[in-house]
């Protein structure tokens, strides 16, 4: 199946609003080290509802868009908000339709790891990039997050499991400086008493507290020189 | 979308300047129309306010 | 006074002990954070008991340096490790004593406001960064942290006081790209019981959240270009 | 002090090499010896195996 029948399927289901919610854990701590300006451009790679957006112009972006493979995706996101400042693109990953050198900072939350090439993703991400300009990559299908493994059976969508290693030499490969990389937790999803389990599909309640405790998201930040 | 994105967005495949006809308008908004580019001359639809820059053959590909 | 008199003080007491032990809550998230890999080399400027340098050797640095204006400092530093790869010197952040392009990484953990120049200890900072080095800067004491706004009150040596914005224009002015900015809380000291205030300077339980779970250090990530 | 810190270490005033004259060893260990700027002819102490490499103003000045 392709991402664009996957993820219309996904917004005909209303399945933004449930990412949107379990996603703003990681993604707000993470959306506060960016270090944006007033005036900058930000783009966010796979925005589902767009929230990342809304959330940055509060910091005073002068611009957001988000891009997104899914048209119903990018439809869904176009109707909650009416800011206009915030528009939204459809687009694929592997070919991005901007101008080099033309945006600030690009965001991506859960969802680099479906692009069909992602060297080649992070290739054209150096390339739109001002010098100075960062890429957050935040993912939490990789090789550490052994609770992740077994998504790829849920998914038609050929998935990228990378390890840490993986993400930091991809990074300099396409040209970006590794700024940073981290795991950031999710300390906020509940986590019931020992004698709920299994639940969600964790045998136990250490194996829920790993995955989103321990291993939440990882972050690659890159720099383009 | 608003006028403005012209000034970053470019065609996926060769990344030259896109040119912009417009069908319909609300305000700033541009709802329908077309982009086009300016190099190899292929075209990207915008409908409901929203342009669809993928490579035609995952545009068209249902 | 003067930095070296101030901190051979500070040595002399033995003060080196309970910086290390309070500053590692928020320094071992901010170390995790830092890219390292085999075979970097890595500068802690201000080094105090060494200790961020014992803890990246963990991870695999090649090699350590720790710079301290303290001679007596980094004599007590020394005598905390008997690691072949980490190794101290007395130098003073103005007049960094080593060559361009030959450092991997830098780390500072509330040191860089003693600074006498702080907008030339950046540019020779950024002087002997490698290509897509870091800088990663914590200070506890800025603008936002309004509960160290009393501290310059207990110590000669006079200490600046910038706010988030001024780190990052000052980082940009000396040639660095700012990759990241973040305040970093302080999840692991303890706050006792709102009856127990007033309480370390602290006239109520509110006022010591604020300082650490809320402000905590701010960290400001540089990369060279 | 290790000789290899000899490879990035340099002048805090000039930034030129510095050439080192050892006076006592231990193992790899350097443990008192100078360190003399190439260019502005300035020295630097190592001492307990520790190289002070302030300059010569902020050392000198108890
Ligand atoms: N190759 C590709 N090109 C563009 N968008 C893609 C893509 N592969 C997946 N996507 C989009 O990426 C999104 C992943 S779901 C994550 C959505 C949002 N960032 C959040 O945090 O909740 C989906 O909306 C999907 O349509
Ligand atoms: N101008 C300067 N040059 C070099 N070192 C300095 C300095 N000003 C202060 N320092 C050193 O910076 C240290 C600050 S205390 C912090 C120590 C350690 N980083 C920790 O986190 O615990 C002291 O050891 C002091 O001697």
């Amino acid at each position: 199946m392709s991402v664009r029948e996957e993820f219309d399927a996904w917004a005909a289901e209303g399945r933004e609003q449930g990412m949107e919610e379990r996603h703003w854990h990681t993604a707000r701590p993470i959306l506060a080290r960016i270090p944006v300006e007033d005036g900058d451009t930000v783009l966010d790679l796979g925005t589902g509802s767009g929230y990342a957006l809304r959330a940055l112009r509060e910091r005073g972006i002068d611009a957001g868009y988000g891009l997104d493979g899914s048209p119903e995706m990018a439809r869904k996101a176009a109707g909650y908000t009416d800011d206009d400042a915030v528009g939204f693109l459809v687009g694929d990953f592997d070919h991005l339709p901007f101008a080099d050198d033309s945006v600030d900072h690009v965001f991506s939350m859960e969802a680099f790891y479906y692009a069909n090439d992602p060297d080649r993703v992070l290739s054209e991400i150096r390339r739109i990039l001002r010098p100075g300009g960062t890429f957050y990559c935040a993912v939490n299908y990789y090789e550490e997050n052994v609770a992740s493994h077994d998504w790829q059976a849920n998914i038609e969508v050929e998935m990228t499991r990378w390890n840490r290693e993986q993400y930091r030499e991809a990074f300099r490969e396409a040209g970006l400086h590794v700024a940073e990389q981290d795991t950031v937790p999710d300390r906020e999803i509940e986590i019931p008493e020992a004698s709920a389990f299994p639940h969600e599909g964790f045998a136990d309640r250490g194996a829920m507290v790993e995955r989103y405790r321990t291993w939440g998201t990882l972050l690659t930040v890159g720099v383009a020189p | 979308m608003k006028e403005s994105l012209m000034e970053i967005v470019c065609c996926p495949m060769d990344k030259h300047d896109l040119e912009l006809d417009v069908d319909e308008r609300d305000d700033g908004e541009i709802i329908s129309g077309t982009l086009t580019c300016t190099d190899c001359g292929e075209s990207y639809p915008i409908e409901d306010g929203i342009p669809n820059l993928l490579p035609p053959d995952m545009r068209d590909d249902d």
